[in-house]
């Protein structure tokens, strides 16, 4: 699956967008973070108040104990400012 | 309609289109949000955005305003990339027979967009960059719509 | 500002004008009212107002509005004179720095406009000249006023 | 004291501004009325549902039982229509 980033969590994570497969025990949004965290410290930095992210999946908001199962894109984000 | 863009937008122009030819229409309400200097604190601003998505959610959006109210027309024009202070950010035009629904529906478009349309704001001050937070009374407007409108 | 003519006006000038060289605002709404042909029952239209009271009606309730929210700018133009379907009637903008004042300043102009400015409204239809009637909707939309502003 | 009137009572009345001194039993505007009706049938015609009609003082509206001494211009019109 595609994942994105973007805004500070894009800058924390240090990239923009990439292509992963996590493993099968990965089922919900919560536990893909949790996943993404182990990967390295940037991870771990731009996750670190997991509960402040916003996560879509296929550009359909979505909370974080929604399953990623079929996804094809998932993006993170801090909560939206624009307007 | 809704429109994602890095071009300005002309709030005339945009009404007039909108009113083109059209006789049945008599309320036109138009929202335009422009950058703040916020006192010099602000000396520019970029506004990213998530393609696809952002389409997606302003386009739903405007359809739960359709059809929570009568409108003839509605356009949300929204702009992305970088921005000065004075400048327009974001357009909201709603035309319906009478006002109530045409003010209502405007207000609606903003918050619910300004809550849900993946947008982000970097401001470059004297101090460096910053990405906006967001503020806690945008959420909270949008316990003005739990109920339907009269 | 308020103005009161005879002669069209032009919303983007207006509110070009209103923010030109200015980068404080944050938030603009407009408000815009048309004539309506209302199925072809409306060939024409003529307003006829009270010279005097009516700019002195129109700047009490600007008065109120600024009083009520914290406005950078605010406009009313409102023309009298035969006016066709399609024809602009009335334009109301309000400035502010955040949407909630610019929102609620302009429907509250409205409202208060509409129940207080004299003019009167006199339809022109395939069955002669009528004196259109007050609806009993726009007296009971100012007790949304009733009590100030959060 | 200088007497308007506007939109349909201006219609039936037949005028559009006159000129006039009420004698000095007239103090409200429910008695200026009443003593308007008394001039001919237009006026009866005009006032005749005297509660519909609206009135300024000196550009203010004012219900009908303000008083009317000092006035310099009464205005009268049906509900306003504007907007």
């Amino acid at each position: 699956m595609r994942l994105l980033y973007f805004a500070w969590v894009k800058e924390k994570a240090g990239i923009a967008a990439e292509d992963i497969e996590p493993p099968a025990s990965v089922a919900t949004v919560a536990e893909l973070i949790d996943w993404l965290k182990g990967r390295g410290p940037e991870f771990a930095n731009a996750f670190a108040r997991a509960e402040v992210i916003r996560a879509a999946i296929d550009h359909t908001h979505v909370r974080h104990d929604a399953r990623i199962k079929g996804a094809r894109e998932i993006a993170f984000f801090p909560p939206v400012t624009g307007g | 309609m809704i429109r994602v863009q890095q071009e300005d937008f002309d709030i005339g122009a945009e009404v007039a289109r909108l009113k083109a030819g059209r006789s049945d229409i008599g309320a036109i309400v138009t929202f335009l949000g422009t950058v703040r200097d916020q006192d010099g604190a602000v000396a520019a601003m970029t506004l990213e955005h998530y393609p696809g998505m952002t389409e997606a959610e302003l386009a739903r959006v405007e359809a739960e305003a359709c059809a929570r109210w009568p409108l003839q027309a509605s356009l949300v024009v929204h702009r992305h990339g970088s921005l000065k202070p004075g400048d327009n950010i974001v357009l909201v035009v709603t035309a319906s027979e009478h006002r109530d629904a045409a003010f209502e529906a405007a207000r609606f478009l903003m918050d619910y967009l300004k809550t849900r349309a993946p947008f982000w704001k970097r401001e470059d001050g004297p101090s460096g960059a910053r990405w906006v937070e967001a503020e806690a009374r945008d959420d909270a407007s949008l316990t003005r719509w739990d109920k339907p409108p009269a």
